[in-house]
């Protein structure tokens, strides 16, 4: 079976989620889309100011728990569709390092599922961020 | 046949190491026993095992031609 | 006091989404942000069509009310940022006609208020949406 | 002076008309039970009134210049 990608090299552009935005206009059915975007924080970590996160991930894992989460949330809630992008790599402060979609007839499942599968990336998906600071040091990210 | 393991994250600074193959230890209990033998830093380490890709508990088997992977705390998103 | 407006003539373009979020690039304290679209729905309502929605609205009490919810969501939730959007005149169906925009440090108060903001405009707001079926005749729309 | 009332949504298609001018009747409780004298199809109509941009009650009394709004059930978003 081909997994699904959703990592992208470095951030997710406007314009990207802009045209994914767009795509959906030919589905008359669906009444409404929950987006959720993860931004880079320009976090104050005592005197360091963090300028970017560096993303790894356990890929073939992350997408093999992906493809569970997906069948699990599509099992659950009446969606027309889900689309799911995390970047790897640099994400400078102020960039977009997550992006979830989700579309339903009616605004509910679209709400529900994309918040459910936001926290399920989180908790769920094999992939690391270190927090680089300027000038230099870096430190691990930790997911609250 | 030879396992290949990889160390993720934060786990790789204190390994200093990112890959490396090892004989089949035998349970997932085994090889977490030799692996902190081999890098005494991840004693203290926070981390879970996968076994191709899934997580693993102590006393599963390792097969033929395992992968494993030592992951710290998720940080994604 | 100015109150801000929310009143777009026509369809919400994916373009103009895009260029809200690219803004928010400089908003270095933001983590989260939450989005909701509104869509018109070609719904077949027995042998008919709806090919667009045309919104009016008591646009002066509209936006009196719409600023009531805003200062009681920035209460209730610490939030970088909210704007809103809504549609006014004709909508084709798959186009967009609500856009509802929070940010904020951590994505839990993005998510709620963004979902709180979308309940309180669609209860609360004197809107109104006739849709047009295909060919001619209409219904006025009714929310659930 | 004459107070301003305006139709929103699907009662105009009741009344046929989108806003006229009355002479102040008194209270709101008054002026519903005129404006529906006025425009027998709103009898069984559902509608709230807005009395200068905010709900109103049947007891509250229209001042001088208020401008009133007829309004459906709402359907935005």
């Amino acid at each position: 079976m081909q997994l699904k990608n959703i990592f992208t090299e470095g951030a997710i552009t406007a314009n990207f989620i802009a045209d994914s935005i767009a795509k959906h206009a030919t589905k008359t059915e669906i009444g409404g889309h929950n987006i959720f975007l993860g931004q880079v924080r320009a976090d104050q970590i005592e005197d360091k100011l963090v300028v970017a996160i560096d993303y790894t991930s356990h890929v073939d894992m992350a997408l093999e728990k992906m493809h569970e989460i997906r069948e699990a949330i599509f099992t659950k809630y009446p969606l027309t569709c889900m689309h799911i992008h995390h970047s790897l790599g640099i994400v400078k402060a102020g960039e977009i390092c997550l992006f979830v979609f989700t579309s339903s007839k009616h605004r509910k499942a679209a709400i529900d599922a994309c918040t459910e599968c936001v926290e399920s990336i989180k908790a769920e998906l094999p992939i690391w961020g270190k927090e680089i600071f300027e000038g230099e040091g870096y430190q691990w990210k930790e997911n609250k | 046949m030879k396992i290949e393991i990889n160390f993720y994250g934060q786990l790789t600074d204190k390994t200093g190491c990112s890959s490396f193959l090892m004989d089949n230890p035998g349970t997932i209990a085994d090889f977490k026993k030799l692996v902190i033998e081999q890098y005494p830093n991840l004693s203290n380490a926070k981390f879970t095992i996968a076994l191709n890709n899934k997580i693993a508990l102590d006393n599963e088997v390792i097969p033929e031609n395992a992968k494993l992977a030592l992951m710290p705390p998720f940080s994604g998103g």
